[in-house]
């Protein structure tokens, strides 16, 4: 599957690019799946996702949980906790 | 039928009286208005800006799915959510949300209850720039807001 | 030391994005602002007009005793409370209340006490002028708000 | 004692007046008996007093109980439960 990733604030600034496509193996199923497989792609992708547990996962736009499926994902946003408001 | 919500993610500056006039104008249905503005602020005199990223798309979409949950929770009779990004000084507006409604303390809730959720769940995270020219990292997310969301359940 | 309230108790309408620029022109310690409009409703489109009538010198006085309370309680930057009085048509304000903190929480807090506490204790009365002409009789005071006040003790 | 009285909203309409000074017999002492006093003044004072524990009271411009002494009024409120805001 091929699935274009956006990064943003320290994700963004660690992976050291704001969005990427890439081809996930088939492995890779829930949102967390997608998390680990990316934390072995190189260093800055270590660094961004050290303590995945904090990391947000968006899936089309829309808030998912790590345990959810990614299937069917157009675009998927990975980043910190917001601080907006 | 419910209230459309008038959601905005812009550079620029708003203006409340502006956005205030816009929701009541002609109206003589609304009883209460209440308003939320967050500004920069700055107590130690050390920083420069904060500089608001966000996610194109999914924060407007966020924004307005919070705000329909609001209008649909407490009846409110219009609402409004406005917020900035890009560089913002000590002082200046981030975020305005203004709830409109019969009673009181409908527009009380709605406006608190949207900025509890945006605090949490809308895609924006800021970043320090400090007076010495240095940057003072990222934001961290708060317990306190998540509570404060919480307290919605 | 203890911000120290704005009051107004006047005739003639006010102009909210004026008060909050008092309020925070020049400032980079407040991060909230809240702001309650109240005006008149008329749901039925029988109301011609509110005629509010107040205690001259204690309305004042007890406004500021309620916002010296909520700056105490809250810890509010600055505080201001500007009631009408005469008549008043429906869509025009009515009341206006601004509490400005450092954090959102005081802010919504601040300015919903002070409306909690003005509608029970601030000594003003509103009379009914209906559209055809005749007189509608005083509002009653409400239990709710008597239930709301009672919400900070 | 001489005091001032000022009424407010239905209370002055049914006094049919704004305020007068009236002099209090000394068993007069509380908010309360000042009441009970000015409803037998007449059928206005009687319209307006008819459910005396409904009106509020304020000595010198600040809220009293109904049991709490007058004595040192210079100018006495009366009138019903507020409705503004």
């Amino acid at each position: 599957m091929k699935v274009k990733l956006v990064y943003f604030a320290w994700v963004r600034e660690r992976i050291d690019k704001p969005e990427e496509e890439i081809e996930l193996p088939d492995a890779v199923v829930t949102a967390g799946d997608l998390l680990r497989h990316l934390k072995t792609l190189g260093d800055g992708y270590e660094a961004a996702l050290q303590y995945p547990e904090v990391i947000r996962v968006a899936v089309n736009q829309e808030h998912v949980d790590h345990d959810e499926p990614i299937a069917g994902a157009r675009e998927i946003g990975i980043f910190p906790p917001m601080t907006g408001g | 039928m419910a209230a459309s919500p008038t959601i905005r993610v812009q550079n620029e500056d708003f203006h409340l009286q502006t956005e205030i006039d816009r929701l009541v104008a002609g109206r003589t249905d609304i009883g209460a208005v209440v308003t939320f503005s967050g500004l920069c602020r700055d107590d130690g005199g050390s920083l420069n800006a904060l500089e608001l990223e966000h996610y194109p798309g999914m924060a407007e979409a966020e924004m307005r799915r919070i705000a329909e949950l609001a209008i649909a929770r407490f009846s409110l009779q219009g609402l409004t959510a406005i917020h900035r990004f890009g560089k913002i000084a000590p002082g200046e507006n981030i975020v305005l949300v203004i709830a409109a409604s019969r009673h009181r303390q409908a527009a009380f809730d709605g406006a608190n209850f949207v900025m509890d959720f945006l605090k949490t769940a809308a895609p924006f995270w800021k970043k320090e720039h400090l007076a010495d020219g240095s940057t003072g990292g990222w934001v961290s997310a708060k317990d306190a807001d998540d509570k404060a969301r919480d307290k919605w359940r």
